[in-house]
């Protein structure tokens, strides 16, 4: 096994990788631009070195830097978490050429499965089916257009080294399609360093659903069950589940099967995720190939009971895989939620700036996976994500009771976060009845608030009068009001005020 | 003492008075006694009979205050008579700054001084946080000015351009 | 199902209660005295009754006013937790006379099995092994060192009614007898208002193993596997686990099938716990029961993946459970540390105070049941218990390693804790070994540090040199030091101190 | 500057200097160049060569800061002049005071004045969180005086017997 690791990343995928590393004996690298020098990835590593600037192209996508930080501090392999360099086969070369070692797959089976393009070439070779659409990227609008005609409009446009919604359009007509093209291309080229976008059909309503797979080098590859990726917004996810509702046990293995059947004719080990779209009448159709650990990856950890980042790790080593298809049992329901830093009251836009304060919720079938701490400057150069809040409970309904009350205590001050909008989506009944599509949230969500189903009107003045009340005291105890009195709360023997938190001395 | 507030935007006149330890309350015509003990700063733990509340309240610019109640999330704005004035100017017709909700890096102007601008048509494209994002015109009309260049750096609420 | 819920505790065991009520849409009803006013406990319940002053015997074993609480809020139900009076057959009785339900066993087998004695004479009755012992309460100490003779010094003083250590003493021999005799009946008097203690032989190096059983009304009883408890101070358990490393799938049956003979002839519904000590020879020997849920439920929770708390509620709203024997499934192991506020450097003395700091560790696995937070000041009044820290991971090996890794990000600043002593504990080459008996503790730690099993020099130089320069710089930058510079560190542009939280203003 | 120090008991000199943002340390014959960064009150991120360093140090009374460290928590005391004499004077002989290390109550009181005492006895009982702990002579020798009753309230550092 390795004793150093390097972890090219940040935020919290970097710290759940350090968590790993410390589980398993390993001595944690961090790599940190000047902005994130007090990042928590940084704190929570036994040696951080530092590669750039703030801006990702200056800092954390910067090859050479990287590898010479593992090279410098001893690092005998690197995992590049997701976004970034993880699906750059460029990069897992660059690794190889250092006599370093890249926890994810080889070169080739990356740069075969890591262009959409391709990957759905390899796809279709291997008998597994595909959504209509181009297979190599276009490159003028009239182009487009023309590919477009053929194909049927609405159409999407995908970025061909693209992931998590990034350079991603939904066109429903000719003439939207300049403009967004020229958008996606910018986004691609900003996100990935590659403006290759690509045209798909785009399916109503569909289900987004992927399977997780693991790779030995030994040849052997095993499908982790299926994960619901269909709560989109923006093209982005903001809400997964493992199991889908939709999926039985045959759909299970139909799926699991096709997805290892691709990764195998690919030549793939380590770890790796088969995006499908499924249609309402169950068909499957091969979407994309993600080459690397994805974000939601913890739902199936909770529910196959096995740890992905730990498994990854081994079989980079050059472990064998230590269990078989038949050993995978799915026990239960989870559910992830991704902490935005985005205003949802404001049509989601970004919302960097200091965290005041941070209660991160616990107890029975609770895990938080989170990049962030109370005092630290969210900054505006990164992805958004702050942390992932996942509950498992025996079931899906219950799943969804315990992530009701796992958001109801969790608290981020100081920044807006998708927190508000995620209570208005597990109170829904759409989302109860599992009644999920990619454009779910759209329908429910209306740029600030939910789309109201009713609630209880009494109640509701009554806690808004509370919440009034609450807010006046705390005014009146920090801001004085003109023509108020200026003390805030007089406290009195019996009822006085609960200690605050000492101030330090000095 | 007698305030304004507003709760979500309802509007609600507030009279709130502390005597023996008790914070009393009047909210329109429904009134509340109530005990209060301060557990931690900006955490107020309300007793109103048998029932007990715990608001979380944050926003230390008092006209957005943020107050997490039962796993909800209201916005309170506690309003004095100068504000009352601005809101009035406020809500007047002419000129209007089109204003970046937040830090980022100026990726695209799509319009210049002098071009016809529909409500809620882009004007300017900032990125931050990794997306692009287009901020629109609050109104019909023209814009006057564009106060940023491509390329630019921003921070919250400044102002990038100027329509009527 | 109860619409409204009544939780006779405080502390981490009121939290996850509430926690389980909000799960299941039951509102939460807490109780409270004086110095709990602002209690974790009563800041996640939707209603809160004042019930007495700071004194437990003035408060939360107050059976009347309990029950006046939950009469005036309207709840229909009340579960005790554990410790204060969870196993006092009056209470349930008298909750019953007010037309109300227990989350707990009928008051009829609580009372056979909550007596010690008596449920030592239910044990053998049923048929199952008990240890050598009296079977009723010894009075004097001349009454005392007379049974002690026949069974043979060393022996054990236990409460009749008690739990968790309290009221329980080792007698080495005939002349320790009447100071540990009147020690144990002082403790004995003072936890549970019942002085009776009695006698059973000591046994050298047991492991402490106990079962847990879930059963309904209908008179299905099943045992969810069993938990490792030997790990004990002072008789009180410190550290438990799930399975027990010793257990095998032929003594987990034949224990689960003792446990639930015992507790069907009591007449037992409900969660309860038939407590074992298993000797060298793997020779099991009933030893008390619980008939309560117990401090260490979470690792079983874990492991057979249902939530307890659920299932008693359900049990006592009269659902029958959904599941057989057969499905019950053990997975993985869970290790659990039961956090007290006493310092492992100075005996385990008790230490009370305002806890300035917390941060408490998540990530997978890892599970955190708290009844504190920072600026709470814990109380002299009640047990040390804060907060209790859980693990899961796919074998027990792994399950310490994530341990570690938990107990590293663990900070509970302002008061001493037992965390320092749990991380040398999972650093301990016996512990990992499994070598656990109740015994091991007293070996492992001197009373101050443990006994060293040797260490890296160098690197412990080292890191004391950081610490010391980490301590110097807070003192240089809180408390002026005469002679010294007054200031702190002078920030400089480039690595200037990174900015602390921000005051709130006011 | 120049300190001394305790950590975990063992002692040590140490300087200490800023200068470019740097901080120089010295430690006996060890010397250290760091970078320092304080992400939270209490939190020193030390940067030395490549290796990161998370220190959390807390305890008002510089005499007995607790640092936690790579999961490791370090007793550091600040030793001045004055204290010094102070521990030279502790050393001695003579009476000693039998100090409640915790609030609690006072269940049993075991001697009276007078009777003699052997180093380790128990004096007082003293409950506190549910547990009863015997506060036990540090010395043998006798009890000159018990300052505390049965059922009496303790507060912590008080002063419970003397002992010579």
């Amino acid at each position: 096994m390795f004793k150093k690791l390097l972890i090219a990343n940040r935020g919290e995928i970097a710290v759940r990788i350090a968590r790993a590393c410390r589980e398993m004996g390993i001595s944690p690298v961090a790599v940190y631009s000047d902005i994130d020098r007090a990042a928590l990835h940084v704190r929570v590593a036994d040696q951080a070195v530092r590669i750039g600037t703030a801006p990702s192209n200056e800092s954390y996508l910067l090859i050479e830097n990287i590898i010479s930080a593992a090279i410098k501090t001893g690092a005998e392999a690197i995992h590049p978490g997701y976004g970034f360099l993880s699906e750059n086969a460029d990069f897992a070369e660059a690794v190889e050429r250092a006599g370093l070692v890249l926890v994810g797959p080889p070169a080739s089976a990356m740069r075969m499965m890591g262009s959409k393009t391709s990957a759905r070439r390899a796809a279709q070779a291997a008998g597994a089916p595909v959504v209509p659409g181009t297979t190599s990227s276009v490159d003028s609008a009239e182009q487009a257009q023309a590919q477009a005609e053929t194909i049927g409009y609405p159409v999407m446009l995908k970025a061909a080294s693209g992931g998590g919604g990034k350079g991603m359009r939904l066109v429903p007509s000719r003439q939207d399609l300049p403009s967004a093209l020229s958008l996606a291309r910018n986004e691609a080229l900003s996100s990935f360093g590659d403006p290759s976008v690509y045209i798909e059909k785009y399916i109503d309503r569909p289900r987004h659903i992927e399977i997780q797979l693991i790779g030995d080098r030994d040849g052997k590859m095993i499908y982790l069950g299926e994960r619901e990726c269909s709560l989109q917004r923006r093209h982005q996810k903001v809400m997964e589940e493992c199991p889908s509702p939709l999926v039985d046990e045959d759909l299970r293995r139909r799926m699991g099967e096709a997805a290892v059947g691709i990764a195998r004719s690919a030549g793939y080990y380590n770890a790796g995720t088969m995006e499908f779209l499924v249609d309402s009448e169950k068909n499957f159709y091969f979407l994309e190939m993600n080459t690397r650990l994805q974000v939601e990856h913890p739902v199936t950890e909770m529910v196959v009971g096995r740890d992905l980042v730990h498994l990854q790790i081994r079989v980079a080593a050059g472990e064998s895989l230590s269990f078989s298809q038949d050993e995978v049992v799915m026990r239960g329901a989870a559910i992830e939620c991704r902490i935005y830093a985005e205003d949802p009251s404001n049509g989601f836009l970004p919302s960097p700036g200091r965290i005041s304060k941070l209660i991160t919720p616990s107890g029975p079938g609770v895990r938080d996976d989170s990049g962030v701490y109370a005092g630290w400057d969210v900054p505006v150069y990164y992805d958004s994500l702050l942390a992932k809040l996942c509950v498992w409970a025996e079931t899906r309904e219950e799943a969804i009771n315990r992530l009701a009350r796992a958001l109801g205590e969790y608290t981020i001050e100081g920044i807006r976060t998708t927190l508000p909008f995620f209570r208005a989506v597990v109170a829904s009944g759409e989302f109860r009845a599992a009644r999920l599509d990619t454009g779910f949230i759209d329908r429910f969500w209306n740029g600030e608030s939910p789309v109201r189903e009713g609630s209880d009107e009494e109640v509701d003045v009554k806690l808004a009068d509370i919440a009034a009340i609450a807010a006046l005291l705390h005014a009146r105890a920090t801001v004085p009001v003109t023509g108020a009195a200026p003390a805030g709360l007089t406290p009195s023997n019996r009822w006085k005020m609960h200690g605050r938190l000492p101030q330090r001395r000095g | 003492m007698k305030y304004e507030a507003k709760i979500d935007g309802r509007q609600v006149a507030i009279t709130l008075e502390e005597r023996d330890g008790m914070v009393a309350a009047a909210i329109d015509n429904r009134t509340y006694e109530l005990k209060v003990v301060q557990p931690e700063q900006g955490v107020y733990l309300i007793f109103f009979g048998d029932d007990v509340y715990e608001a979380d309240v944050w926003g230390g610019d008092r006209n957005r205050l943020q107050v997490k109640l039962r796993g909800r999330l209201f916005e309170v704005n506690i309003i004095n008579r100068k504000q009352r004035r601005a809101a009035t100017d406020h809500a007047a017709e002419g000129r209007q700054n089109l204003i970046s909700p937040m830090p980022g890096k100026v990726v695209r102007v799509l319009l210049t001084a002098g071009n016809e601008v529909e409500a809620g048509q882009g004007v300017v494209v900032v990125e931050a946080m990794k997306m692009q994002n287009e901020i629109k015109s609050p109104k019909a009309g023209r814009v006057v000015a564009v106060r940023v260049n491509e390329g630019e750096t921003v921070s919250a609420n400044q102002v990038l351009a100027v329509v009527e």
